[in-house]
């Protein structure tokens, strides 16, 4: 039947969406976190599996052209799941530490992941709507679940106030894309693209709407205030998962909807890849708050991916998506060592200086930030250093040098900020004695696993590579068949 | 005839829009928005959208707004001094974005308008409830799906959010 | 939406002044009823049987004087009471009365009677929050929380009738009553949609946003003169509409029991006649049991409302509604 | 908002002093109950129902914190219709003071004519004629039937249906008939004298009772075919209010309010004035403690009383209504009017009056419709009492009208009051 | 007949307005009203190239963008009331605990 065809084309959003549903009836009957956490889990973990099969299944559209299904949208999904499977993890852990752990965290954040599979499969202006917005206000309540204090609050209103605004520009350029083409699939409105005013003022109004979820620069307000306030392992979901999607959604706008040739959109692009890059990287260097200096460091890498974008090439595009699995699972492993951190009493533990000498208590927790650091940076082993390669090659390969340029003086840049945390952990002296806590098995062995990620992906990249390439290339499927 | 309607909804959108922003009481504001809303329902049915004017005012006026009129009420926020107390800066630079962006828009409006805009006689049709009912839970059923999810998701969360301190593990029925 | 003509003009002009007619009749059958409940007389003195009761009424609260709160919002406390005599009065436009006799075919009406029905919340609310009285504030945010809860069941009582109907318009919904009425085929939703008009209303037993053993005169504690009178004009013709509202969903409109299968072919004239006679007396058969209710029955208190709509109504309407649709369903497509 | 903002918010216009420490009692009470809700949204107030209000019976002040429409906390204010009726009494012969007992509870005036003279019969030692007796108890069950219908009747407006109001009041309208014939007066009868009655029944009157009498059941019995079986009147009443044993008995609640809590206490069966002891009747009694056992209580003491007037009317024995003794009581009309002593008697009665012996003191309380109605009455001798005082019943159970309010929501408080039915006369004398 | 343009300008010129609130205002609460008053804006544009191409598509976006506004009004006003909580205010120059 038609419809079991489309249902199995969303199998992973249908199985999270349906496990989200189930969650809140549990919340509202028994309150047992225990279950909630136990389906959650598993539900990600199904909708996975699932997704990373799908990748080198067959591609596809489904329901009506709403989503397509394998290739860039299966890997999209795979990306967001892992970041929401990963995120759950290493959130129970912390949020029962800290005293927020409401089973409504767990079914916003399924939610939200279902509004991001949409995204990332969208074929349709209004999915991309939808997706965006279900992911943006499942994210405007997780950021404000620390109710109590005036910086959970704040965090979210802000977060909610900008997102708003930002959306009206959304579905404004949405609005116009459709005056300009008389319809809503992707697909079509390449196909009536013109370099009409009225198309370029959309694609333009569209553009800032992603750029504002993305938070590249002169959009990018929100950002570090939210990722403050929001509970850390909140804030990591947000971090990679929510970036991910999007980017996969503005890749996917980019590279099928605006076609180059209606104007100088790399010109845009650049501009704004230039500013993120520097901005991010220069004002990360004078955070004292880690959490604050996670979430430049964060609007940096938006740049990086940037420049991907900027490339417009196949090659840069599977880099971006290359960019995108790596950025997840360091950002997560980062973010994760930080809530360890975070969830110990007597100090402060978002302020960098009260990391002195914290590298040789619990030795563990001490490497794996080491390992995620580095890796941020874009060090060698490990998987960063592949995902900035990638890009910077697909950079100089299209010509943009310039670009290439400043990405490799700003990621010179941030390695202060990045070994600023490790020289404080390893070179310096505690000043005072804290007793650290020992962290919970499933939340160690998930900080171990993506630390070994990021070293395995570091080294054996081509596969990953090799695919990505390959959504690219027209015969795709004999590549695959021919392996 | 038709014309005259037009302008006088267009005006009075306009105006209950800047009364709204201008407005010191926020009450005044939610209802100056109430009129603007229901002026658009007008403009809507001019552009024989019948059902979207009667959703705009069953979803926009009488549910949204209501509920910015409960929380106005709840939070009983206080009059701000006007907006034309005291000049600022940031107002300047806010109305000269605004009629920047406004002035783009317009240029870019005016490329539409030599496609010869009307309202097209099919739109007799495809106003209706049946039109968009059709379409809707066929072409769009998964965005409907995922909408109905958003809406369930959004009550859950702003009860949890505005809540007043529920233990995490405590019954809060 | 078809183009207006000059009968839409008449009817509505005619439904106009019946309406307000009506509801200074209400006023009145209000009073007798009572009485005659009670035991006593009620108004006899004005005119033949007390008929110019209302009038007499209308000229007192005109006389009155009228107070505004010092503290109060005076623009709002003066807009307020208007609110909800418009949107009874808009409500009239889409109801046929007869065969042919209607103000105009919205395509959606039944979805405009909902939306102007959501809009009468804003003058209680307001009502009551402009006075600057606790118990008006008090009264207000009874009737708004009130009125929220109950257009949910409201509005799937209604939808399970356009199941039959296939329709959004209000003539499909009637003329899909000619043989059997909603009532019979949805009894359920007819019983939730009589409740839920009762609470719309504000009306006994949901009377509670004007309690005046609690709250004084709750919501319009503070009105006085023709503000006042406002106010008591719409809860009138809330009473007439909403038994329009029940005839025109479960009660067949201007059909008589299974008209289908007996009534002859008759003159158009004739047919009007009948038709409109036979909804106003069904409307008037309504408005009777609004009255005989609230004379009879004691008030809810604010948690059994909010119980009985979220608790009860709203779950037993979706159920309904889910079902029969699987019903229908399967009747379209199997059976018939 | 902490309790000190409520004194600071409002700001008393007249009285100041008393309103002020009345804010007081309200932040003081149940120190014990700690405010950890800091929320700056919760919606307390502080909402001032009455003395002038509808729906207070009369002119009872409830000051009430609200947290949005629960109360949180109650505070009563009586006094607004304190007339002074006891420092009266020390001015008037114990006779003349027998029309203000009639206003103090106005619902019931016969019961209060009756507990005050049996008190001043204590005190003075008085022979009562055995079908005085029988005239008092008829006439005090006719007044608590009468209380009741009224009782009945407004609370039953207060939850909404107003309807009912007008029905027990034709019902009482036949009482007051009675009334009208037992005794001359309608409303404040003033029928009972000291050493016995004013007057015999008339035949007028002995009929109209027993016809009350034979249809006054079936009329209960529509009342309760109207409201046992009306689920909102149930749902309202049931759960509110309730007053647990311990905590009745504590307070002193009497009467019904007492008997609704499980206390099967009822001066007629405990301590039986009159012939009480003579008819046989059930004390109505039911455990739950919330509005509807009083509601219960309340209408089972109706088919009581019914059952009491009709064996008083069964037994109702020949003979004088009032004692001979002319030191006692005022001499019957005959003798006023056709022989000198009788007249010298008459003016000796009305100029002085009994005269109890000095120092002596008595307290003697009835079964009023309201519950334990007592006088307490010391006396120096002369025809004046030198001190009286009144126990009234409304005024016991009103002190637990606070203890029920916390925590009810605002929708109860009317039918709470409706359910302790108090008398502000009665309770503010 | 009025020409669509003129609908487009109309819904141009509210958009602004509602942008220019946003920039302006500082109570949370009108800020989110000029939101809702944009998105109007555009529904209103969205409307008039639906009944200029004269399909459904545009209406259909209409209806979503109708059900997001509701889903958001509903998490706003809940910040909203937890930011009163904390603030006791709701203007946003309060809300400025997080610089850089």
């Amino acid at each position: 039947m038609d419809y079991l065809h489309d249902i199995n084309a969303f199998l992973p959003g249908v199985i999270v969406a349906l496990a989200g549903l189930v969650t809140i009836t549990i919340d509202a009957y028994k309150n047992d976190h225990g279950s909630i956490y136990g389906l959650t889990v598993f539900s990600l973990l199904a909708g996975l599996i699932l997704s990373v099969m799908d990748m080198f299944g067959p591609v596809g559209e489904a329901f009506t052209g709403m989503i397509t299904y394998g290739g860039v949208s299966a890997f999209g999904s795979s990306v967001v799941l892992f970041g929401a499977l990963f995120c759950v993890l290493i959130s129970r852990e912390y949020l029962s530490a800290i005293d927020h752990e409401y089973g409504e965290v767990y079914s916003l954040l399924l939610i939200a992941t279902a509004g991001m599979l949409g995204l990332v499969s969208a074929n349709n202006l209004i999915m991309i709507f939808i997706g965006i917005e279900t992911m943006s206000i499942c994210l405007y309540v997780l950021a404000g679940i620390i109710k109590g204090q005036k910086i959970g609050a704040e965090a979210s209103l802000k977060y909610f106030l900008l997102g708003a605004f930002s959306t009206g520009f959304l579905l404004y350029g949405m609005a116009l894309l459709y005056g300009a083409t008389g319809s809503l699939y992707l697909t079509e409105i390449a196909e009536g693209a013109s370099s009409d005013l009225l198309f370029i003022a959309g694609a333009a109004l569209l553009l800032v709407g992603f750029f504002f979820k993305v938070s590249a620069v002169p959009f990018h307000m929100w950002t570090p205030d939210v990722y403050q306030g929001t509970p850390t392992t909140i804030t990591a979901y947000m971090a990679t998962a929510s970036k991910s999607a999007a980017f996969v959604a503005l890749l996917i706008v980019l590279s099928k909807m605006i076609p180059a040739e209606t104007a100088n959109w790399a010109g845009v692009i650049e501009v704004i890849a230039i500013l993120t890059m520097v901005m991010g990287n220069l004002i990360a260097i004078v955070q004292d708050n880690i959490k604050r200096m996670l979430a430049y460091s964060s609007i940096a890498h938006a740049g990086y991916l940037l420049v991907g974008l900027a490339a417009g090439t196949p090659e840069g595009y599977s880099a971006v998506l290359f960019y995108l699995f790596a950025y997840t699972i360091m950002n997560i492993g980062a973010f994760g060592v930080v809530a360890y951190y975070e969830r110990q009493q007597g100090l402060d533990f978002t302020d960098i200086n009260n990391y002195v000498g914290l590298g040789f208590k619990k030795p563990l927790m001490g490497v794996l930030l080491s390992f995620f650091l580095f890796s941020l940076v874009g060090i060698p082993p490990f998987v960063g250093f592949v995902g900035k390669y990638l890009i910077f090659a697909a950079a100089i390969n299209a010509g943009y040098i310039a670009l290439a340029v400043i990405l490799a003086l700003a990621s010179a840049a941030s390695v202060y900020y990045y070994l600023r945390p490790m020289v404080y952990m390893y070179f310096k002296d505690p000043h005072k004695d804290v007793p650290l806590v020992r962290s919970g098995i499933v939340f160690r062995s998930t900080l171990v696993v993506l630390a070994a990620l990021t070293l395995y992906f570091g080294i054996a990249f081509g596969d990953l590579h090799n695919l990505l390439s390959s959504f690219y290339t027209a015969d795709w499927v004999t590549h695959l068949v021919g392996q | 005839m038709i014309t005259y309607i037009f302008v006088f909804l267009a005006v009075l959108a306009v105006a209950s829009a800047l009364a709204m922003v201008i407005s010191k009481n926020t009450v005044n504001s939610a209802l100056f928005l109430v009129l603007n809303m229901v002026s658009l329902a007008g403009l809507f049915l001019l552009l024989k959208a019948q059902f979207l004017a009667v959703i705009q005012i069953l979803v926009y006026a009488g549910a949204i707004m209501v509920l910015f009129l409960f929380v106005i009420m709840l939070l009983n926020v206080e009059d701000e001094e006007s907006l034309f107390s005291r000049f600022r800066v940031k107002y300047f630079v806010a109305f000269l974005v605004g009629i920047a962006v406004f002035s783009q828009l317009l240029y870019s409006i005016g490329s539409f308008s030599e496609m010869l805009p009307e309202v097209a006689p099919e739109m007799t049709e495809a106003g209706t409830v049946e039109a968009v009912g059709e379409v809707l839970y066929s072409q769009y059923l998964l965005p409907f799906h995922i909408i109905a999810l958003l809406l369930t998701a959004a009550v859950n969360g702003a009860l949890m959010i505005a809540q007043h301190k529920i233990k995490p593990g405590a019954s809060n029925d | 939406m078809e183009p207006v003509t000059t009968t839409s003009y008449i009817v509505l002009g005619i439904a106009l002044f019946m309406l307000l007619n009506s509801a200074a009749l209400a006023v009145y059958a209000e009073r007798r009823v009572a009485a005659f409940i009670q035991n006593r007389w009620g108004p006899n003195r004005v005119g033949p049987y007390g008929l110019f009761q209302p009038i007499a009424d209308v000229v007192k609260l005109l006389l009155k004087e009228d107070v505004t709160p010092a503290r109060g919002f005076k623009t709002i406390h003066a807009i307020a009471p208007m609110i909800p005599v418009f949107t009874a009065l808009m409500t009239v436009a889409v109801i046929p009365f007869g065969d042919g006799l209607y103000a105009t075919d919205i395509n959606s009406g039944v979805l405009y009677i909902l939306a102007i029905n959501s809009l009468g919340v804003y003058g209680i609310t307001l009502g009551g929050w402009a006075s600057n009285s606790k118990y008006s504030l008090l009264g207000g945010l009874r009737a708004a929380a009130q009125m929220i809860s109950y257009e949910l069941p409201m509005g799937l009582a209604v939808a399970s009738c356009i199941l039959f109907a296939g329709s959004l318009s209000f003539i499909d919904v009637v003329n899909s009553q000619e043989v059997w009425w909603n009532v019979i085929r949805n009894p359920i939703a007819a019983v939730i949609f009589i409740v839920t008009a009762f609470a719309e209303a504000n009306r006994t037993p949901f009377d509670l946003p004007e309690a005046e053993h609690e709250l004084v005169g709750g919501y319009h504690t503070e009105y006085s003169s023709m503000k006042f009178g406002m106010f008591f004009l719409a809860e009138y013709m809330h009473v007439v509409v909403g038994s329009m509202l029940i005839t025109t969903f479960f009660f067949g409109g201007y059909h008589l029991p299974f008209a289908g299968l007996w009534l002859p072919e008759m003159g158009v004239t004739a047919k009007a006649i009948l038709d409109v006679s036979v909804f106003v007396l069904k409307t008037v058969f309504f408005a009777f049991l609004f009255i005989w209710v609230r004379w009879t029955i004691p008030r809810f208190k604010y948690n059994q409302v909010m119980k009985l709509g979220w608790k009860r109504l709203l779950p037993i309407s979706i159920f309904n509604f889910l079902g029969l649709a699987v019903i229908v369903y399967f009747w379209h497509h199997y059976i018939a | 908002m902490d309790t000190k903002h409520i004194k600071n918010d409002v700001d008393p216009k007249f009285l100041k002093k008393h309103q002020e420490s009345l804010y007081d009692a309200l932040e003081d009470k149940h120190t014990t109950v700690e405010i950890l809700d800091e929320d700056p949204l919760n919606t307390k107030m502080v909402l001032n129902m009455g003395p002038q209000h509808p729906a207070t019976h009369g002119v009872l002040r409830l000051i009430l914190q609200l947290n949005g429409e629960l109360i949180e906390k109650a505070k009563l204010d009586i006094g607004y219709l304190h007339r002074g009726i006891e420092k009266i009494a020390e001015n008037k012969t114990y006779q003349e003071f027998m029309p203000y007992t009639d206003r103090t509870d106005y619902l019931s005036p016969y019961s209060n004519n009756v507990a005050f003279c049996t008190a001043v019969e204590k005190i003075a030692n008085v022979e009562v004629p055995e079908r005085a007796h029988y005239i008092r108890m008829i006439g005090s069950e006719l007044s608590r039937i009468s209380s009741h219908l009224l009782w009945l009747g407004t609370m039953v407006q207060d939850t909404g249906a107003v309807s009912f109001f007008l029905w027990t009041f034709r019902e009482r309208e036949k009482i007051y008939d009675i009334f009208d014939h037992i005794g001359g007066h309608r409303f404040t009868i003033s029928h009972a004298r000291i050493g016995g009655v004013a007057n015999d029944l008339t035949d007028d009157a002995l009929a109209m009772i027993k016809d009350f009498v034979n249809e006054f059941p079936q009329e209960l019995k529509d009342f309760h075919g109207l409201l046992d079986r009306n689920r909102i009147f149930f749902d309202r009443n049931r759960g509110v209010g309730v007053l647990p044993t311990e905590r009745a008995l504590e307070i002193g609640a009497t009467g019904p309010t007492l008997r609704g809590s499980g206390y099967a206490y009822d001066i007629r069966d405990f301590e039986p004035y009159a012939r009480y002891d003579e008819v046989e009747f059930e004390i109505p009694t039911r455990l739950e403690g919330d509005n509807l056992a009083r509601y219960y209580v309340r209408m089972e003491e109706m088919h009581e009383s019914i059952r009491i007037i009709r064996q008083c009317l069964d037994k109702l024995p020949k003979g004088p209504v009032r004692t001979d003794n002319a030191k006692q009581a005022y001499p019957s009309k005959d003798e006023v009017y056709y022989s000198m002593e009788g007249m010298i008697h008459d003016f000796m009665m009305t100029d002085t009056g009994i005269c109890p012996p000095e120092g002596s003191e008595s307290f003697h309380s009835i079964e009023a419709p309201k519950g334990e109605l007592g006088y307490f009455i010391q006396s120096n001798g002369t025809g004046h009492p030198w001190r009286l005082g009144i126990k009234s019943p409304s005024y016991a159970n009103l002190q637990a009208l606070e203890d029920m309010l916390d925590g009810e929501m605002v929708a109860d408080t009317v039918i709470m009051i409706g359910g302790v039915d108090p008398v502000m006369g009665d309770s503010d004398k | 007949m009025i020409s669509i343009d003129w609908f487009l300008a109309l819904s141009a010129l509210l958009f602004c307005v509602g942008m220019i609130g946003v920039l302006v205002r500082k109570n949370a609460i009108v800020i989110f009203m000029c939101v809702e008053l944009m998105l109007n804006a555009v529904n209103l544009s969205l409307v008039s190239f639906s009944s200029h191409y004269g399909n459904v598509d545009g209406q259909i976006l209409v209806f979503f963008a109708l059900a997001v506004a509701a889903a958001e009004a509903v998490v706003g006003l809940a910040i909203i009331i937890a930011i009163f909580r904390n603030n006791l205010s709701v203007d946003i120059n309060n809300v400025n605990l997080m610089r850089w």
